[in-house]
């Protein structure tokens, strides 16, 4: 197997009006290809920033990182990646369909396979019939969703995935879910992917990472034997349930309300 | 003492010397006066400033002062300092322009702000249409200085011939490579530099005494700068806030001046006076013949004095 | 006193007419529309009968400031001087100039932009263009341009120019920071991050510059006449027309001047109204 | 609170960016300077031409036209170095006091300039404010406003100050009202947008407080409206300056920038319009400057990302 | 029991570009003093514009609302809610603890008591030690729990939160959720609350709205019969888990991915 992401000792630290934030303190990872790799971690942990470094957006302070063999840069330039960021971030200027369209037109695809993608990618997130609203006539959770189709449109090899699901409900999340796993077992895509729910991290990893705060440090990395092909029903099971113990356990031994 | 201000029709410079000696001769001071001289310039109209009440007399052309009566604001002449007109168009040899029969398809610079009458009134009586075109003249706004003529983008410019025509001169173009023509030669000229005031101040016969006393004065100074160019130009240099004028030129155009104003006792000249009002009738610049817009009573008293 | 009595109750009643409109909720958009072109109009009518009543009502001499009637009276019998002024000055002065101003300053931001080196070191040039004061300005360019339009337009292209670098720089780096993070994640070249996303978040600054230019290339269209041109324009006008003290006849030029600047103003804001639907200014309450 | 510590590190910075940013300005100009010359040989040449066949001078060399019209006395476009020249002998050559100083006439325009932008700024932000704030203002008022800025200053200037003259009030008063005029309405322009950019979320969250419109002005409107504010003064600043310079002519060309550029033109002293330009430019380079400085200052303190 | 927050038969329309969007149909709803309620729904079912519309923000195109006994406005001008907003919304040129002292400032507090307010919350939701940085100096969660912050301090007797916890991870949103239970106990006020976690909604409230999309409306209104008091293990409780089964029976009523 190739490695895709591979990070060693890597550490960053922000320097702000009051003093260094340690962000990220000797961080070891290793991605490889057609893995489904989680963050999770509490608020502050520095998951962001980690997905960041990878997607060339922050520079580490001191480690190495490669991305796809060589710099993050050089596999930015490459497009080796799509990113879906925290907050939804449409352009207001823009219609939903053309914020799909940006990176395709970003990428000079021609007019009609960028019009089958955005079909495509916005029924998939069911946005289908809200083509030509503009972000602000959207609800927080749609406007999320596009922004998960417009990453999805990309057709990346690296999926970067920051808590995209967080505004959707059960229903939609679920359904969303079965469609990356689906996307994923398919195309043999890697995704890196930050979460804040537990099951949803057992569900969907083949690797999940545990992170702790202050500084952000990697707690555990829980490796998962379940199946690549998971129905929704694997969540009842015994050994689901043990991984979500394992990475209960985890985020409590790195979190502050330890009281 | 009595306080007169007096608003200049352009900027500080030897065309005012009369008024600068006579302030720094202590002439005003002797007759009890305390002069203010505010110099001019291409923006201020001293119409204006006279009717806003920021001056009592006025340094004035004669087409303005009399078509601002026509629109209603009453401005006499109480004396006319200058004899002669100093205004010319003056032309480059190589423009091939030796009399005005050759003004035909050339271009010309020509001052406006109301100083544009003698000329259309001289182009008239040589039927010159001004419009352009081969058969005509073409007419450009010329603005203060004499670019125009140094760098050719007219065949002619106005001028003054105590000032702009040295300037070119000062440029080193040679008068011989010069054609000038004098309004003053072909009788179409108007009444320069004149004092003027508003008709009802002269109800009050202290004022008219004041002018007197003024204008006298004044012509005093007039006639110590004719005799004296040098010292008036360093006076006005004295007066200069902005620091721009030379020795050299004020010098040249106080020479000048003293002939503009020599046999002059600041008495309005009737003949003049009857040529300058037939040329803005002509012209349509005023729409009647003026009524009360001299008067000898000022100049009659500074006589007497 | 009269006159007094008569210029507070006229400014009373204006202002009370248009609280009222203001406040009023119209029932239809077409109302509403004509609301709108109502309240400034009442404005503007209250201004010129304050005028009217003050300068008969005190006697103010015509050549200071002639009456909005005397003014009327010009536009009426002079109209077809006023016409040919107006196409000189404004149409072939003002109009070139602002397009080449306008769009210097434009793409110079652009380059300033895309060059480092240029951005320190031609914006700090640039700011002293701005202040070339156009009674400097305008004699030179009468001297290198001639005494046509060329010069008109050469003044105004420098007094534009400002304005418009100042704001494109401003407005492009107005994109917010995940917006420039999500075309970095695209690996967007120069030209793609221009177009698809700095340019239209700088298009507020942009039109901002558009509208000031507007006023601008209009004044320094008539100013720059003043210092030389040929025997039409409204600057030559103005200039000509105080000297003989026909200041009825400046107002005049003045009045199309202003009509003129202000319909070529709104016509940038209804532009800019329809390319920046988006921004909030537009979309708040 | 946080000032000491946000400003520090941007003192620290000084030094290395000071250096970062001359060299730029240094190449640029050099090179400005060059195009300069080429022009100054280009526009003269004519007339030197001209000059020498008078002087019956027939046999001059390429190199001897090129020297003398690069020392024109009545140059179409002067040379830089005697603008340089000129600009120091009257600025350090010349006493400060002097009538012949470009420092004595920078003065006088500046006072106005900084008097008419102050009074320009306050101006133009309080009228923003009113028009976001009442409808019947943004209605009634913007548009006679943009009239007001559509007529040519110049023509009306020698009223304004004729005017006030009459009325007695004259000196540093009636040019920096002239600057005022200029300059409020780029900042009015910039700052309606400006007090109108805060997003709808922001202004939301302003009325579940049911804030006071002097609240939401005061905590919300204005903070969001200091880029446009500072972009609108940069331009404004400029604009006052050449006010400062326009309400100098009328005022009977006494001293001033103004008085010096327009004296210079009635003389066809090229050189001196030139150096008075420069002296002109240099004044507004460095206001805009330190408004830029101003602005960098403000938006640290505001917690800016850097 | 007083009704605090009364609607009938409202209706919003929203016009857009492309259509009017029909966001809320006839909705009927009766809060209580005391009550904690519920809202949830599919993404773009019209939640957040019904809490707009009780806040004022929104101005419904038919129907009536009282709140606190009177018209909306009356009731904002009072000072008589908090808010959260589903997007942080904090404002980029005042710190964290200027963020949080925002209303506090706006009503007039002492500088005391704003600092007293201000410490309390922000160690509230667990950021303390972070006063003094800028809302982007903050993760995700972070900012999300300062903007919580600032409307706790508010203190108010009406809160209205949308989607407070939905950047959080379990441990801190646990932690949140009894706060805010306890919070809520304690002073009794009324909550209204917008969630997409089917037991986050079980656990806290004591009336759960389930809305459906298209045109927006209420499918199911269930009130709790579980007790005040609730601590975390209820969740294990077949009271708990057949109240949850409800809810998302009423979701999957609703919902447009029934194929
Ligand atoms: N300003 C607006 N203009 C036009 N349509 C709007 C506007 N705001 C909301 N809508 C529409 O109203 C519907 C309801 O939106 P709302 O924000 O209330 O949904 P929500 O239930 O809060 O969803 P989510 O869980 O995703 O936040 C959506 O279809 C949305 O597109
Ligand atoms: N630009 C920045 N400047 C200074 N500090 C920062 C910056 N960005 C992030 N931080 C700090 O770095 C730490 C990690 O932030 P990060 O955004 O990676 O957290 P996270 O794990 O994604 O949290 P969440 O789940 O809340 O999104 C936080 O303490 C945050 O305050
Ligand atoms: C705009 C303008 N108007 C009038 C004149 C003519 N003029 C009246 S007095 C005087 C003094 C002579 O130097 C001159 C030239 C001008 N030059 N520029
Ligand atoms: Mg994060
Ligand atoms: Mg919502």
């Amino acid at each position: 197997m190739t490695s895709v992401i591979s990070v060693s000792d890597l550490s960053l630290t922000f320097e702000t009006n009051d003093g260094p934030v340690h962000a990220l303190s000797k961080i070891d990872l290793e991605v490889e290809k057609g893995d489904f790799v989680s963050f999770i971690g509490p608020s502050g942990c520095g998951k962001t920033t980690l997905l960041r470094v990878i997607a060339d957006l922050e520079q580490p302070t001191s480690g190495n990182i490669s991305v796809n063999g060589t710099s993050p840069e050089n596999a930015r330039k490459d497009r080796a990646y799509g990113y879906v960021f925290q907050a939804a971030g449409l352009y207001p200027w823009r219609t939903i369909a053309k914020n799909v369209a940006l990176p395709l037109e970003i990428m000079g695809l021609s007019r009609q396979e960028q019009e089958r993608r955005i079909r495509k990618n916005l029924e998939l997130v069911n946005l289908a019939g809200f083509e030509k609203k503009y972000p602000w006539q959207l609800s927080g959770g749609m406007q999320q969703r596009a922004s998960i189709a417009r990453a999805l449109a990309l057709e990346p090899d690296l999926l970067l995935m920051d808590e995209p699901f967080g505004a959707l409900d059960e229903i939609v999340r679920d359904h969303l879910n079965e469609q990356l796993l689906d996307l994923w077992a398919k195309t043999e895509k890697t995704v890196v992917f930050v979460t804040h729910s537990i099951p949803e991290a057992v569900y969907l990893s083949t690797k999940i990472v545990v992170m702790s705060p202050r500084p952000g440090r990697i707690e555990d990395v829980i490796v998962s034997d379940l199946p690549r092909e998971r129905p929704l029903d694997i969540r009842e099971t015994p050994e689901f349930l043990s991984l979500a113990h394992r990475v209960r356990e985890g985020l409590r031994a790195g979190h502050s309300y330890e009281d | 003492a009595d306080s007169v201000t007096l608003q200049l029709k352009w900027v500080t410079q030897a065309q005012f010397d009369g008024y600068y000696v006579a302030k720094a001769k202590g002439y005003y001071d002797e007759a009890g006066l305390d002069v203010t001289l505010k110099p001019g310039g291409p923006d201020i109209a001293p119409e204006q400033v006279i009717a806003g009440g920021g001056a009592d007399v006025i340094v004035d052309w004669i087409a303005a002062a009399l078509s601002a009566r026509d629109k209603g604001l009453p401005l006499v002449n109480i004396a006319q300092p200058f004899a002669h007109s100093g205004l010319m168009l003056t032309c480059l040899k190589s423009s091939g322009i030796k009399t005005s029969e050759d003004f035909k398809g050339k271009t010309l610079g020509v001052w406006f702000f109301g100083n544009e009458l003698p000329f259309y009134a001289w182009m008239k009586q040589l039927g010159l249409p001004t419009e352009g075109g081969a058969d005509g003249v073409t007419v450009i706004k010329q603005a203060f200085n004499v670019d125009p003529l140094l760098q050719k983008q007219a065949d002619c410019i106005s001028t003054m011939n105590y000032n702009e025509y040295n300037q070119v001169l000062e440029a080193g173009i040679p008068a011989d490579d010069l054609v000038v023509f004098k309004y003053d030669d072909v009788g179409v000229s108007l009444l320069e530099d004149g004092l003027y005031v508003m008709e009802d101040s002269l109800k009050d016969p202290a004022f008219v005494d004041k002018m007197a006393k003024f204008v006298k004065a004044s012509m005093k100074g007039f006639d110590y700068a004719a005799a004296n160019p040098e010292e008036a130009a360093e006076i006005i240099l004295d007066n200069d806030d902005t620091g721009a004028q030379t020795m050299e030129h004020q010098v040249s155009m106080a020479k000048e001046i003293a002939k503009l104003t020599e046999g002059s006792d600041g008495t309005l000249d009737m003949g003049k006076y009857e040529q300058s009002v037939k040329i803005l009738l002509d012209a349509g610049v005023i729409s009647k013949e003026p009524e009360g817009a001299y008067t000898t009573a000022v100049t009659d008293k500074a006589k007497a004095m | 006193m009269i006159t007094l009595l008569q210029i507070v109750l006229l400014i009373a009643v204006g202002t009370a007419v248009n609280v009222k409109l203001a406040r009023l909720r119209p029932a239809s958009q077409t109302l509403a529309r004509l609301r709108d072109l109502a309240v400034p109009m009442i404005f503007g009518l209250t201004i010129l009968a304050v005028w009217q009543v003050a300068v008969t009502g005190f006697g103010i001499p015509s050549v200071l400031l002639p009456a909005p009637s005397a003014i009327w009276g010009k536009i009426t019998t002079e109209y077809p001087t006023l016409w040919l002024d107006f196409a000189q000055t404004f149409l072939q002065g003002a109009l070139t100039g602002y397009a080449i101003g306008c769009g210097a300053g434009f793409l110079v931001a652009l380059l300033v932009d895309r060059v480092d080196f240029l951005k320190r070191g031609l914006l700090p040039i640039g700011n002293l263009v701005s202040a070339l004061p156009i009674v400097g300005v305008a004699p030179i360019m009468v001297m290198w341009f001639g005494f046509g339009v060329a010069s008109k337009a050469a003044v105004v292209v420098i007094m534009t120019f400002f304005p418009m670098l100042v704001n494109t720089v401003a407005g492009l780096n107005a994109s917010g920071k995940m917006e420039r993070d999500l075309m970095r994640t695209y690996a967007a070249s120069h030209g793609q991050f221009l177009t698809k996303l700095r340019l239209p978040a700088a298009m507020p600054f942009i039109f901002n510059a558009l509208k000031i230019n507007s006023t601008l290339a209009l004044i320094g269209a008539i100013v720059a006449e003043f210092f030389g041109s040929p025997v039409v324009g409204m600057g030559f006008r103005i200039s000509t027309e105080v000297g003989r003290l026909a200041i009825d006849m400046v107002w005049a030029e003045i009045a199309v001047a202003a009509l003129a600047g202000s319909l070529f103003y709104a016509l940038v804001s209804l532009v800019e109204r329809l390319t920046t639907f988006w921004h909030p200014s537009f979309r708040a309450r | 609170m946080s000032a000491a510590t946000a400003v520090k590190p941007l003192g620290a910075r000084k030094a290395p960016a000071f250096l970062h940013n001359v060299v730029p300005v240094l190449v640029v100009a050099a090179a400005i300077v060059a195009l300069w010359y080429v022009g100054a040989v280009l526009l003269n040449a004519p007339q030197q031409r001209d000059a020498f066949e008078r002087a019956g001078n027939s046999t001059y060399t390429a190199a001897e036209l090129v020297e003398a019209t690069l020392n024109q006395k009545r140059p179409v476009l002067p040379s830089p170095h005697q603008v340089a020249e000129d600009f120091w002998t009257s600025t350090v050559l010349t006493s400060p006091t002097s009538k012949r100083s470009l420092v004595y006439h920078g003065w006088v325009t500046l006072s106005s300039t900084l008097l008419g932008f102050a009074a320009g700024t306050l101006f133009g932000v309080a009228l923003a404010i009113l028009i976001v704030h009442s409808a019947v203002m943004d209605k009634s008022l913007m548009p006679w406003i943009i009239a007001s800025q559509t007529i040519p200053i110049l023509a009306i200037a020698p009223m304004i100050i004729v005017v006030l003259n009459a009325v007695g009030i004259t000196g540093l008063l009636p040019k920096a009202l002239i600057s005022m005029y200029l300059s409020f309405f780029p900042v009015t322009v910039g700052m309606v947008k400006g007090l109108r950019a805060p997003d709808v979320i922001n202004l939301d969250l302003m009325r579940t407080y049911s804030a006071t419109q002097p609240q939401v002005l005061w905590k919300l409107r204005l903070p969001s409206s200091v880029p446009f504010l500072f972009t609108s003064m940069k331009v404004a600043i400029a604009a006052s300056l050449v006010g400062a310079i326009v309400g100098e002519l009328p005022t009977g060309v006494v001293a001033g920038l103004g008085a010096r550029l327009l004296s210079g033109s009635y003389y066809g002293q090229t050189v001196q319009i030139w150096s008075a330009l420069v002296a002109a430019s240099l004044l507004a380079a460095a206001l805009v400057a330190l408004v830029s400085l101003a602005e960098k200052i403000v938006l640290a303190r505001m917690g800016a990302r850097p």
